[in-house]
């Protein structure tokens, strides 16, 4: 009888995951992992749903959604002193919502993608200037992004409240004219290649596509600095296969995978032993000077004032 | 068993659900006899006969057939074949096993089988058809194969819902003739529905005529063509112009009208167009229509008796529409009625 | 007169409509760029090259096919019956039963989907396979039950009153007469039914788990990680297999008589 | 007809029990939930519900977007399968065929279809401006107009379908009596056509309204979130918000929106039988 | 304009795609004519009527009505009448509003509308159930509203297309008889298409016997009847014993027979079964059928001739199966045909 991890990521670059770590962790364990992808919120809410009768082991996740389920009892606390390479990670990494509820495997910055040619991009609120917004598409308030984009745009406006209040009404007010509110990152390629816009706040590790365009694209450094994120591995409460999960977070977190992965364009490290060629650094979002300067949204604060964001997003730009 | 009453049925009454169809009718064929149903529409022809199958179950009276209660029998034990109207052959067999079905359920197999199917399929005169699906065949020789297929279980009593009804005409008399051959060689007992009187005279040893699921009168092809009982059959028959009979005197639309040689006992009197004499008698009347008809020149006359139907060879003189004729109602020509309705 | 131009000429532009889309899809399965466009960036079969490599879609094609084939065959062991018994029985609340099995119709898939999941999934503990079966059988038994009772409608019940009456039992006269002639309407309604399950969208959106989910949701799943034209080649190589099969069954069968 | 009573129901209801176990409880379930607080029975849900903006322009668009859809495919269909039903018996069977031909290809792919189609630099916009109707390229991306045309591509097939069988059942004859008697072409359409063929439009207007009512696929991806519909909106109310009570309202919006479709349609059709 | 050429069909021809259905017709019918149209099922009937009525498109040659020459006319201008063999009613409309929907489209309403309508449907004898839908009248019913549809618009024509052929017998003698007044009463012109020849015999002034698109005989219905001038005419209105004549020789499937007093000129000889001289005559068959037909019995016999269908009086003793009879043919008796085929 083969034991089987069951676990929930993010849907993208299955490919390169499977070469990279699922294939060589089978290999390594001896047993056999199913994998379950989707959005962040949508595998909450799963796990949410079968809190009694868990089907997930371990799951990767965003930050705030960690602190989320940590406080809705979903999740369990992670031995630390089962990971033989905890100690290398980078500091922000080791536990970010201060719970030792979860490790940060990957980070991202989140800053603006645009057509050279088209635009030119100093400010987060160049996004909303008149000649540009008509070719912008901004990110739902329900993803990953679309948070940190408001928040920087807040920056910008120079009222940065944790509600988000200003940014939200400046959004609203030219609603009719962004493209979409995406919810997908990945079809903003198809979206850019049609010309269907010029600009979109994305996170770093949607950027690599793009370079594939035949297009003249850049990635901006607004003056207010870039925003991000960082994901994290959660293991789920009551599940039978904690030791195994541990090993598979270890085996993730581990030089060898993590440069891999980095090298693939696929996950910037956490881990501060990964060493990579200049090409491949200006691709992803590497170093720990890098990752220290992004100006992150505490996940406490996004937990908090979510349902609010929803209410306000709802009630100006939803309609 | 007296072959007199090899099939009785006794009282039968029958119902869809709360209306009656059938009700107390009384009927016993002889063995070997081929008996037709008549009527019009809706009188019941079907449900007897659905009865007599076993497809529709019996309200109340007894079905006895060759000595044996079969009331209640299921009917795939009764030994009793039906060719429906529609021949109802199963489109997706051939020929062979279409004649070939219910001998196989009774288990008959290998050559007994085949031989007795294929001369089932010879005698009405299939054999180079054999091999077919029944939908590729004209609607004659489907009729036959549904014939075949009753006929080969060696039925005590064969029936036929309206079988010549989807033919044309000239295949019609065709099957006719088939039908009459078929029943004479095998002498099985038949019992035929239509509703075309020319049909069940040409064919039928007795005639049922039936009415609102009643048997209205019973008798010979020449009985109940020249001797029927009631205005009913009458009609049915051909008798165009038919009075009720009342003290001597014949009882018209425009009042009685006194008749020469009245028969005592009877109820009414019946002319078919061809039995008034025209141009010749007491009454007159005023040709409203007239047509050719081949051997003969029909006419529909007015007159104080109401609507006269006359018939004159078309070798005589035509009368024209508007002219004035006189005809008579001879009591010798007429037929004699018990019932008026 | 004004027929002879204005007939074609509304056909032309109706079907240029409905097939339009279809053709770009294909056109983009053989394109050698990186993402759908039209006109097609040069010619390669590199994307239905790649289908076949991608793990998920034969998981998921794998799992689309038990569903479509399974529930087919689940609803017209239910739906055989029943439009038996309604078309030849006196049935009192026939209209009901009829109502009933056409329910899922009028039910939006994705209350269904969301239904199973919360009601039976969650709190039995029901597998999402068996729930996604369930949910298939029910979304595929109107489309059983309406086609086959057009066949039976088509078919003279006295074809087995003849079967009876020459010594058949009801079930042998079932079997033996009604079950070959109604085969055509089994057939179509088997790929109306399939069609049906293997295209559904919403009623599995919830219905997901580990490794369990359709294919329309892989797709779905799969076009919002990258947009490349290989779902593009994967729909026409569906698209083929189906116009492929049903083309067979028009031929053979008439299949459009039933729709 | 058969009489024996108890093989029928041994014969019909395993379906019906079917259909009411894996169906009528879990959605009537579903549906409870809009009705039920910690207090007991209660409207406040959908008080609540309405009482939003957002809530209340996404049930207006979703009726709007499906009428118009329906009425489109009406008029296109009426024509359509005309032209079909006057084909020879030949051209006939195969334009039914290309008819049902989309309805085989996967949803999936005939909407991402349309973001070809219908984008900046896609052929509809490159035929306009080349006609000269527009300098600019039009925005169709995310538009109801989007959302209209892909729902409408969708569900015509089932109109044109349920409009030829109705056309082939019009009385033998009637146009051309109606042609004898005097009638022009658009006569004879609004005084025998369209009245003898009104249960086929009923059939394919409850499919088409209902489709378009309960489409997920075509508003998510032609629409995005700013043409939020009542599907779309239902799955964000679970998976995001995690909103069953709410999810639990629309699901009743929409189910009562097509029963009703439904019900209307079949009493407009039968008012006629009746008189 | 003459009214002896009323409606001309001038070299008419006819196509339905690549398939020819009526090629170079010519007729000439009078004003006020009854025209009855006969022939078998596929010989261009109703698609010549169609084409008179322009619902369908003349490939080559002219139709003339009333001096117009409307060959190209739209079917909404053309002032003619078709009652359509399915009558072709509008299920959605009352009695009444079937009846008024060519008038209103003409234009008219209020009262003068309505009196015509009612005048109309009274006419057909039909006023108790002007406000039924038509669906709910019977078959008889339902043609009288078609009739008094095509009437109301007072056509120069008036077609029929098998009125008849879809009503019971007893009904079908009844409209016959109601046709014919409506003809008369009104004076219209009528044209009607059956293929059954009694029907034809009784209601027209003249017969167009077709055959594959073309025009077989023309006559009054005695000539037709009495003096067929092809075999095929012949068959078709009740000839059933037909042989060619060679060299004053009979052709029979048995070989040549010499036959007394033959006609010259003549291709043919045909005897109905009535005809035939049963008991008497140099011929001698075995019977092989025999049916009672009401006043007479039909036989067929196996002859050396082929089979011979003979008849006699139903008061004559009856000849049983299988029975050796003399029989005669008389060249007396016998119509003779100009073309054998
Ligand atoms: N399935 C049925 N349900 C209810 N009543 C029926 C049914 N079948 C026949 N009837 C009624 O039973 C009566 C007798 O019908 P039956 O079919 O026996 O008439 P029939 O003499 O065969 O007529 P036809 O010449 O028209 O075939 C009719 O009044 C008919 O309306
Ligand atoms: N719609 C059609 N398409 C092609 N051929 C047709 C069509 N209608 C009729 N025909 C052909 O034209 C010929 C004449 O047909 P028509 O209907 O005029 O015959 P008819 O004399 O009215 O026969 P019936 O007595 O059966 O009504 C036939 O050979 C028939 O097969
Ligand atoms: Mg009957
Ligand atoms: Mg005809």
């Amino acid at each position: 009888q083969e034991k089987t991890l069951t676990i929930s990521v993010y849907a993208f670059a299955q490919d390169e995951y499977k070469k990279m770590l699922y294939d060589p962790f089978e290999a390594q364990c001896g047993c056999k992992l199913v994998v379950e992808t989707g959005n962040s919120v949508e595998r909450l809410a799963k796990m949410e749903a079968n809190k009694a009768n868990p089907v997930i082991d371990m799951a990767v996740i965003s930050m705030a959604d960690a602190l989320q389920a940590s406080r809705a009892g979903l999740i369990d606390a992670i031995d630390t002193a089962k990971l033989t390479n905890f100690d290398k990670l980078y500091d922000i990494a080791k536990d970010p919502n201060g719970d030792g509820m979860s490790v940060g495997y990957t980070f991202y910055a989140t800053s603006i993608v645009y057509r050279t040619d088209k635009m030119q991009i100093d400010s987060w609120a160049d996004l909303l200037k008149p000649e540009y917004v008509p070719h912008v598409a901004f990110p739902n308030i329900t993803t990953n992004q679309g948070p940190p984009a408001l928040f920087m745009l807040g920056e910008a406006l120079g009222q940065n409240t944790p509600d988000l209040k200003a940014a939200i009404e400046a959004v609203a007010e030219k609603k009719d004219d962004i493209v979409t509110f995406y919810v997908k990152s990945s079809q903003l390629v198809q979206l850019m290649q049609q010309e269907e816009i010029w600009a979109a706040p994305i996170g770093r590790f949607s950027w690599a596509p793009f370079t594939k365009l035949d297009l003249p694209l850049g990635w901006a450094t607004p003056k207010e600095g870039q925003t991000g994120g960082m994901n994290v591995m959660v293991l789920t409460k009551g599940t039978k296969n904690a030791d195994l999960a541990l090993q598979f977070m270890d085996y993730w977190l581990s030089t060898e995978v993590q440069t891999k992965l980095a090298e693939a364009l696929v996950d910037s490290p956490a881990n501060s032993e990964v060493v990579v060629p200049d090409e491949v650094a200006d691709n992803i979002t590497y170093g720990e000077e890098t990752a220290s300067s992004l100006k992150l949204i505490p996940s406490a604060v996004a937990l908090d004032n979510r349902d609010g964001w929803l209410a306000e997003w709802n009630a100006k730009v939803g309609q | 068993m007296s072959d007199a009453s090899f099939l009785l049925l006794d009282g039968l009454t029958l119902a869809y659900g709360k209306t009656t169809a059938v009700e107390g009718l009384n009927l016993s064929i002889r063995r070997g006899e081929l008996v037709a149903l008549l009527g019009p529409s809706g009188c019941g022809k079907t449900t007897t006969m659905r009865a007599i199958a076993g497809l529709m179950p019996v309200k109340s009276g007894r079905i006895v057939l060759d000595g044996r209660d079969i009331t209640r029998t299921p009917a795939n034990r009764r030994e009793v074949g039906l060719v429906f109207q529609s021949y109802a052959l199963f489109p997706h067999l051939t020929v062979f096993e279409n004649v070939a079905f219910g001998l196989r359920l009774k288990g008959m197999s290998g050559k007994p089988l085949e031989d007795k199917v294929l001369a089932a399929i010879a005698s009405v005169g299939l054999s180079p058809f054999a091999n077919r699906k029944t939908p590729e065949l004209s609607g004659g020789q489907q009729q036959r194969v549904a014939l075949a297929r009753s006929m080969v279980m060696e039925p005590k009593v064969l029936m036929l819902d309206e079988p010549l009804s989807n033919l044309d005409a000239r295949l019609r008399l065709e099957m006719r003739t088939e039908l009459q051959r078929v029943q004479k060689e095998s002498g099985v007992t038949m019992i035929f529905v239509t509703h075309d009187q020319i049909e069940a005279l040409a064919l039928a040893d007795r005639i049922v005529v039936m009415r609102n699921g009643a048997i209205e009168q019973i008798g010979t092809p020449e009985d109940i063509y020249n001797r029927p009982e009631s205005a009913f059959v009458a009609d049915f028959v051909g008798f165009e112009n038919i009075f009720a009979l009342k003290d001597g005197q014949l009882v018209t639309p425009g009042g009685t009208v006194p008749i020469a040689d009245a028969p005592a006992d009877t109820a009414a009197l019946a002319w078919r167009p061809r039995a008034v004499a025209l141009g010749d008698g007491p009454f007159s009347g005023v040709v409203r229509s007239s047509s050719f008809a081949g051997s003969a020149r029909e006419y529909l006359l007015d007159t104080p008796l109401g609507p006269i139907k006359a018939e004159a060879d078309a070798a005589h003189p035509a009368h024209d529409l508007g002219d004035t004729v006189s005809f008579g109602l001879p009591a010798a020509t007429a037929a004699t009625l018990r019932r008026f309705g | 007169m004004m027929q002879k131009i204005l007939a074609p000429l509304t056909l032309a532009l109706v079907m240029l409509f409905l097939i339009g889309p279809f053709a770009i899809i294909v056109a983009a399965s053989f394109s050698a760029g990186d993402t759908l466009a039209f006109p097609p960036q040069g010619f390669s079969l590199k994307w239905i090259a790649k289908v076949f490599t991608v793990e998920s879609f034969r998981q998921s094609f794998a799992m689309s096919l038990f569903l479509a084939i399974g529930g087919t065959i689940a609803a017209l062991i239910l739906g055989i019956p029943a439009s038996y018994a309604m078309a030849r029985y006196r049935l009192p609340g026939a209209e009901t039963v009829r109502f009933m099995v056409s329910l899922p119709i009028i039910v939006p898939g994705i209350i269904v989907g969301l239904a199973l999941l919360r009601y039976f999934v969650i709190p039995i503990g029901l597998s999402i396979t068996l729930a996604l079966f369930l949910a298939h059988t029910a979304l595929i038994l109107p489309y059983a039950v309406r086609v086959v009772s057009a066949s039976l409608a088509n078919l003279r019940s006295d074809m087995e009153e003849a079967a009876v009456l020459l010594g058949a039992s009801r079930l042998g006269a079932f079997f033996s007469v009604v079950l070959p002639n109604i085969r055509g309407g089994i057939l179509s309604a088997f790929i109306l039914g399939f069609v049906t399950s293997f295209n559904q969208v919403p009623v599995s959106l919830f219905l997901s788990g580990p490794g369990v989910r359709t294919l329309p949701i892989d797709m779905l799943g799969y076009m919002e990680i990258v947009f490349d034209p290989s779902v593009a080649a994967l729909s026409s190589l569906l698209a083929f297999l189906s116009i492929g099969i049903v083309f067979l069954a028009e031929r053979f069968l008439g299949f459009s008589r039933y729709v | 007809m058969f009489q024996n009573r108890a093989e029928a129901y041994a014969l019909a209801l395993p379906a019906a029990i079917f259909a009411a176990i894996v169906f009528l409880i879990p959605v009537g379930l579903l549906l409870s939930e809009g009705f039920r607080s910690a207090q007991g029975w209660t409207l406040s849900a959908f008080v609540d519900f309405f009482s939003q903006p957002l809530n209340q322009k996404v049930f207006l668009r979703t009726l709007k977007l499906g009428v118009m859809v329906t009425a489109a495919a009406a008029v296109i269909g009426y024509a359509t399968a005309y032209a079909i039903v006057s084909l020879p018996p030949g051209a006939k069977g195969r334009m039914i065929g290309l008819v049902v031909l989309p309805l085989m290809i996967s949803p999936v792919a005939r909407t991402y279809a349309w973001i070809v189609i219908l984008g900046r630099t896609g052929i509809v916009n490159q035929a306009l401006m080349l006609v000269g109707l527009t300098d600019e390229p039009v925005r169709f991306l995310f538009t109801e107009t989007a959302v209209f045309i892909g729902l409408l591509q969708l569900f015509l097939p089932l109109m044109i379908i349920s409009l030829i069988s109705a056309l082939e059942n019009l009385p033998k004859d009637a146009v051309p009596a109606a042609r004898i008697l005097g009638a022009n072409w658009f006569q004879v359409f609004w005084k025998i056509i369209l009245p003898l063929t009104r249960e086929g439009l009923i059939v394919g207007g409850t499919l088409v309204f209902t489709g378009s009512l309960t489409a997920y696929i075509t508003p998510a991806i032609l629409g995005g979130s700013k043409v939020l519909m009542l599907e779309t909106l239902l799955y964000q109310q679970v998976t995001v918000a995690n909103n069953f009570v709410a999810a639990s309202v629309i699901a009743f919006l929409l189910i009562v929106m097509s029963f009703s479709a439904n019900i209307l349609l079949r009493r407009i059709a039968t008012a006629r039988n009746r008189k």
